[in-house]
């Protein structure tokens, strides 16, 4: 038990459990930047608490990071957790209930709590071994624990940072340089108090023999940033210069983003007073001719949809980033799912399918408010974005994004757009001729609810309705032709085809070359646009024997899942969802690749 | 008539709304505002029509939409001069919060809301301010509960400009209208509205001596083709004078209060948004 | 051009038009009722303004009602109107547009106006002639006219009562009763008055040789109401006992019924401050153990969502009606549209596909609220139910419905289920063991938002989301497996299949009638539980050549309608839409003829 | 615990929603009425978790959702007593309008503000009552706007029964909650309520001489543990007064003001609901 076995791609995954407050996600922070100076690739995914600060010790108190390291480009967090670093054994057991340690997981445990608590450290430490996993009980040295309690508990999370860097051997120097970043606001004092408490857990690091999986490529330009650090940094790039919204988990972190950075761009972030005031503002912002966007989750997006029908009617562009959270309802804030595709295409009132991009890692999230902006102006329609919890709150560490500086939405680039699988369109159709903004004379836009004409006069006639639905649907046509089937990940000739969209991607192609790997014949195709389809999908899907999706929402082989029912919709072909997870966590290449399997075998 | 979507107005004849569209467009002349630097944003109902009346950018939004509508369009394009045009049930009913909250932003607009007591496009139904027994559509013995009194709850919201005016009072409208645009914030402008569609017995607006015009240097002056009516000295800056005030707003009008000091969330925005850092920067920050 | 030529089953289409507060729509009602007592089917569908008074003599002031009169039970409107008797050449002009009259159109034309208007009755008068139809021009007489004046304009419908009870040789006794009927509030002089307005027009009708569909089986007891009006008496018979709602058309009149008449049974009716708060309080009296309602049409259905999604996740029941009109956004509030299928079904965020009852016709109305009921309570879920403008103020003479006095679910009549195709549900899966209602001791009910594991306790934990996402899938299915497959009506053996879903099934029986009558060979298809479907379903609809969808939406051979989109999703057939309409009119037996016709040729 | 579904709470240490929780609880013991008579209704908040943790029927709804939702259950349930539990950006950013009308119909409940001057839950944003100058996540610079006053708000919105009191003040809190119990209609309690968690300097909590007690026989009596802080007679039903008040509201405690005699849309709405009409004859008057 001393060699970490790695899968072909060289990846292994840990993780550092503690109760909220403690600092277990600056920690993740420290351990990722220095794995990544010292060379490997890094995906990382905060375990992040329900509440502000529950009582320690009890589930709802569960905080930490997992942290996924490889040799290779990697954009899933993977499947199993080798080796824990917890603070308590509560944390330790609270985690195990998701299932996703690898069978054989070392679990290096604070023995701090196990005077008190001695019952139930034994459980949880039998139920460890009983499944095959072993459990290190360690001590913080009592010089430690000294300098810990005149923190007042503060910093015990430095003392596991210099375990695990010297369990991995991470070069010192780049964990000292990730501390003094990530506590650069920290007094001179504090700060060489938390050095020390590195160094003594440093120095009293187990020995478990890990080899950490080295990138033999390095990124030219590495940054470090999650999902919605990504969007927001994307936003402004991509020309916007007006955010509205109202604070949800977990779509707030943009709004608090960019509070700070766009009126330094000189733009403004506006809280509203709830949702509907939201989309209502960013939409007369646009009116008024400034790229503006709204960003929200479930319950916000649901209070949304009346605003976004009457933006179709009215011909208003507009932008919505949608960070999807576990549903229905309030639901699990906290947690992660595809839950909103069926409302992004279909939810509101009257005939109005909307147009939807998808996420898939930050890079995309950078990209996508380019491509959301281009589509919304050039075709006087809101436009929805798809991101999730996992995709806002992961870290990746990939090469820094190319500024756009969009100005105008036509002079876009191809391969932007081309990451969403678009080509510029052939034709924007419009309802009406008259889009001018305030100020322009002398036709003056009056804009309504209201049907319309071809004019943009008030009519109640059959055939301005029936026309007006028509040009609707021929903006969608306008993507469906502009749109590429994606490109095949895989075997390009089996006749089994995996289908996913957004934050499923990592996972999806990890699963698919594992699988290939395995000598089974199977290809996966990933979305990013979401809604419309492309048009000759239709023919592509039919030429395979079989084709599933896996999704992060419920579906099961006799119920589609949401993404297997719009396939289905769109193509008339027999979908069937291979993984539907709605369990609040993000799809793992294990659970696709055991899905297929067992499929081929019942 | 300059665009082709501007429309005649379709309203009853005798409606209220006929002469508040006049005020209206005599405003936008008298303001010198060029009209495509004018917007009228409503809601939706008989008054929310104004829009599709009135020759500038207009838009008729949703029912109990039209201040955050209008809120995302000062603050982005503050030299515009904004109209908001909205009923008792679109703007007490389903949009009585976004009415607070365009208060307490004090965002520079003229609202007027066109008080009818009724609810008139979705043919009388009972709404905020219909008065107890008045018999509609959904309260069919009679409205049950007393009004609500709109100034005492516009006056709680801490507001900026609140006056009181009838659209039968041609001169006093003008007036009323004149000060709350040259006025710099939200102007909550109340219209006494005829409906006589479906309450041809509201108001008391053919006694032209009952009115009460309330006088002050600052204020509105009293219409001139009420000559019988009295007149009543009042501080529209006192806050406690204009809640008592308040009490019989369905005879007092004028400049009921009056804060010209009160922040302004717009002008505190855009002066936040003066900056210009290089964009080229944006990912600096996360660089390993 | 004498005698009028009626279809197979003896059907004539008159409509009579008026400026808006002329009183077009009391005419209409007078006739209705004269004729259903002569012993005609009768089917009236109103045309109304869309504001309240406008300006005469404009296109929005048109204001009427069309009446179709058969010599067996009827549910469409039919298709093309054969006479008309138009105020002024204005409300002609207006109406033509709508392109609903027979080639050889009959038009009775009020002559008073085209004094100061020739140039404009000329064009008109020609446009008709040049289609094929004839305009007869007549003059009241002067003593009515005077009459007329002395009323202040009052009273011309009832002079045109008289002309079109003559042509068709309506009883008069049973015109007069009529008359007194409908203005039982009247004077006794007003009334008098009006009379005398009828016995002029009466006695001045032109002679065109009508002769009145009759029919041989008489109604047991037949009564004359509209879909809304029987909504809301079914709604007390189903034990409804709370309304709340916010006035909207075309459900505004819902709420005017119920204010006057729950009260008068122990209930009540809300208004509410909006519709969030409209279906916040209908959740809150359920959750006390009212069986409550709200109602509304697309904008505030828009609204509703958020707490649909909720009512799902805490288990409440709730029922819906969402009166449809045409979309989207504000749309056209006084025109007709199947527009709300896809929100109905998939509006909200989370995953939370919901149930969807649709009703036909006015009996329909009466019993679908408790259907609606049954499957609220018995699934703690929220029921949608979508009438459309079309079927709320079309009135129908039909037998009086059987009241049922519902009071406990669980005694639901099966034949009012199978109305919906639906049998008793064989299995109840519920989350949450306790449902109790306050008062009920000692295990109270605490409801969330939250994802809550199978005791209700609020849980974050993989297993329970998944968990609970297939009991909600579960209880669709219990409803699935009760649903049978819609009776085909027509040839049962053809090859083609037409379906379609509420307010269309009169236009779509009688095309498949008329189509089998012309030869050939056609199904149809009418779904009033339009989510779930049945299981069979897939089988059935593959083993058809073709399978299409005739809507009241917008959809054509290439983008299927909404309804083509659902069967499409559920069964994998590739359903495409033969009719698409949405143009705010209801469907016509003969546009599907012609599309059938049309499609076989091409 | 009588119910497996009853939490124990999971409030930061400090939280001032500890002190109003058992508040709550002492308050139905002392109200007598039986747990599963009792309902406690809530938005989405940390304040919103109250019902999982009392013994009682519960429902944590929506966010700002909490009023219509208890309305419908108070219409048709007149009998139950009904606490709901709202935030200050539940009942004044997204609820603001369900606040107004919940007053504005006098329906019989208690209704609790916790004020905490943020939004807690969603890690510190600007609420409607945040004080100027204090940063939060969307206001880093400092909160943009002078805070909303909810007493004169609420007192705009015409209510029957306005109290003033804090977390931290038990005694007073628990004479003010029986007060409002006793109270027949929409009873207003604002507490201020500390969140050591975002803002520990909220609040002047620590001084005992600070506030000062507003008296009156029918009022609220002092809170016996503030020997030092001073008394002030206040006639609770002077609505002028009570308007005065509102302005120094983070001193002044007790029962601002009392319109025993405010008509009650809930009695109302029953008494009509009185009938029985032979529902067998339904459709009678549709008979041809
Ligand atoms: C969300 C929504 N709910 C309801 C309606 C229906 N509706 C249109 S106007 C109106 C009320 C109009 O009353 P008011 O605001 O007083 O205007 P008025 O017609 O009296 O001028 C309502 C309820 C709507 N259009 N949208
Ligand atoms: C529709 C909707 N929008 C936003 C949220 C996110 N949210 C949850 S609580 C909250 C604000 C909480 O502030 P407050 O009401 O003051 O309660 P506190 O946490 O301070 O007690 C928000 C915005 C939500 N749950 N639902
Ligand atoms: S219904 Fe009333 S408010 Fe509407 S147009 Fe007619 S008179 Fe005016
Ligand atoms: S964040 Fe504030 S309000 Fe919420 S539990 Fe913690 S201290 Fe209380
Ligand atoms: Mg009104
Ligand atoms: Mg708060």
């Amino acid at each position: 038990m001393s060699n970490i076995s790695t899968s072909g791609l060289h990846s292994h995954r840990f993780e550092i459990l503690m109760d909220a407050g403690c600092g277990a996600q600056k920690a993740g922070d420290i351990l990722i930047r220095a794995l990544a100076w010292h060379g490997c690739r890094v995906y990382s995914e905060p375990v992040i608490p329900a509440e502000i600060s529950p009582p320690v010790r009890t589930p709802p108190a569960l905080s930490g990071a997992v942290i996924r390291i490889a040799s290779a480009p990697i954009q899933s967090i993977g499947n199993a957790t080798e080796v824990i670093l917890a603070q308590h054994e509560m944390n330790l057991e609270t985690r195990m209930l998701d299932g996703e340690y690898a069978a054989d997981v070392i679990v290096l445990l604070d023995a701090h709590d196990s005077k008190r608590h001695g019952d139930a450290y034994d459980r949880v430490i039998r139920q460890v071994d009983a499944a095959g996993g072993s459990v290190q009980l360690f001590t913080v040295v009592p010089e430690a624990e000294a300098l810990i309690r005149s923190l007042k508990g503060a910093g015990r999370n430095l003392y596991y940072v210099g375990i695990l860097s010297g369990v991995y051997g991470i070069d010192e120097d780049h964990v000292v340089q990730a501390i003094r970043r990530v506590f650069s606001r920290l007094s001179a004092e504090k700060l060489a108090l938390n050095l020390e408490l590195f160094h003594y857990g440093r120095s009293h690091a187990p020995a478990l023999g890990c080899v950490l999986p080295v990138c033999a490529e390095r990124l030219e330009s590495p940054i470090l940033l999650d999902g919605n650090q990504a969007i927001s940094a994307g936003a402004i790039d991509a020309g916007f210069r007006f955010l509205s919204g109202y604070p949800i988990t977990p779509a707030s972190s943009i709004l608090h983003a960019l509070a700070h950075d766009l009126p330094r761009c000189g733009g403004m972030v506006h809280q509203a007073e709830d949702e509907i005031a939201a989309v209502g503002a960013m939409l007369g912002a646009y009116f008024g001719g400034t790229p503006s966007f709204t960003v929200t989750s479930g319950p916000g997006f649901s209070l949304k949809q009346e605003f976004l029908g009457y933006a179709q009617m009215a011909e208003l562009p507009g932008v919505v980033v949608d960070v999807q959270r576990a549903g229905p309802s309030t639901g699990m804030p906290t947690k992660t799912e595809q839950s909103d595709l069926e409302i992004a295409v279909h939810g509101r009132h009257g005939q109005n399918a909307a147009i939807v991009l998808s996420v898939a890692n930050v890079s995309d999230c950078f990209y996508a408010p380019h491509v959301a902006r281009y589509l919304a102006e050039t075709l006087r329609t809101p436009i929805t974005i798809l991101s999730d919890f996992h995709v806002a709150n992961s870290f990746g560490v990939v090469n820094e994004m190319r500024s756009c500086q969009l100005d105008d939405v036509a002079d876009i680039a191809t391969d932007v757009l081309e990451r969403f699988d678009l080509q510029p369109l052939a034709v924007a159709p419009l309802i009406h001729p008259n889009q001018a903004a305030p100020g322009h004379s002398p036709d003056m836009r009056r804009i309504t609810g209201l049907n319309t004409d071809s004019e943009g006069s008030i009519s109640y006639r059959a055939e301005t309705a029936q026309q007006a639905h028509a040009t609707r649907v021929a903006k969608l046509d306008a993507v469906r032709d502009a749109l590429a089937v994606p490109t095949i990940h895989g075997d390009t000739a089996a006749g089994v085809l995996l289908c996913g969209w957004g934050s499923s991607r990592g996972a999806l192609y990890e699963a698919v070359d594992e699988l290939a790997a395995a000598g089974v014949r199977i290809a996966g195709m990933h979305f990013h646009t979401v809604f419309p389809l492309p048009q000759a999908l239709t023919s592509v899907l039919h030429g395979y024997d079989q084709v599933f999706t896996v999704e992060q929402a419920y579906g099961d082989a006799r119920h589609p899942g949401p993404f297997a029912a719009l396939l289905r919709q769109e193509t008339a072909c027999d979908v069937r969802t291979l993984v539907g997870q709605a369990t609040g966590r993000p799809l793992t290449p294990g659970t696709i690749v055991d899905a297929v399997k067992e499929g081929a075998h019942g | 008539m300059a665009d082709s979507t501007m429309e005649a107005p379709r309203w009853c004849k005798g409606c209220g709304d006929f002469g508040i569209l006049s005020a209206l467009k005599n405003d936008m002349a008298a303001s010198g505002i060029a009209p495509e630097q004018t917007v009228h944003v409503s809601g939706i109902g008989c008054s929310g029509r104004v829009p599709n009346y009135i020759n500038s950018y207009g838009a008729h939004t949703l029912h109990g939409r039209a201040i955050p509508f209008a809120t995302g369009l000062i603050l982005t394009r503050p030299e515009l001069q904004v109209y908001i045009e909205s009923g008792d049930g679109d703007a007490l009913s389903i949009g009585g919060n976004h009415l607070l909250h365009g208060i307490n932003k004090n965002v520079n607009c003229v609202f007027v809301l066109f008080n009818n007591e009724l609810y008139a496009l979705t043919k009388s139904q009972t709404s905020p301010t219909t008065r107890q027994g008045h018999p509609t559509n959904t309260q069919p013995d009679g409205t049950w509960l007393p009004p609500i009194n709109p100034l005492r709850i516009v006056l709680g919201f801490s507001p900026s400009f609140v006056a009181n005016t009838a659209d039968w009072m041609s001169d006093h409208l003008a007036h009323t209208l004149a000060a709350a645009r040259e006025h710099q914030g939200f102007s909550f402008v109340h219209v006494f509205q005829r409906c006589p569609h479906y309450d041809p017995n509201a108001f008391n607006h053919r006694d032209r001596s009952w009115p009460v015009f309330l006088t002050d240097e600052a204020g509105i002056p009293p219409d001139k083709r009420y000559k019988d009516a009295a007149n009543e000295a009042h501080d529209p800056t006192d806050y406690h004078a204009a809640m008592r005030l308040a009490d019989s707003a369905h005879t007092h009008f004028g400049l009921i209060y009056k804060d010209a000091d009160k922040p302004r969330y717009d002008s505190i925005l855009q002066a936040a948004a003066s900056g210009s850092a290089p964009e080229s920067e944006l990912l600096a920050h996360f660089r390993l």
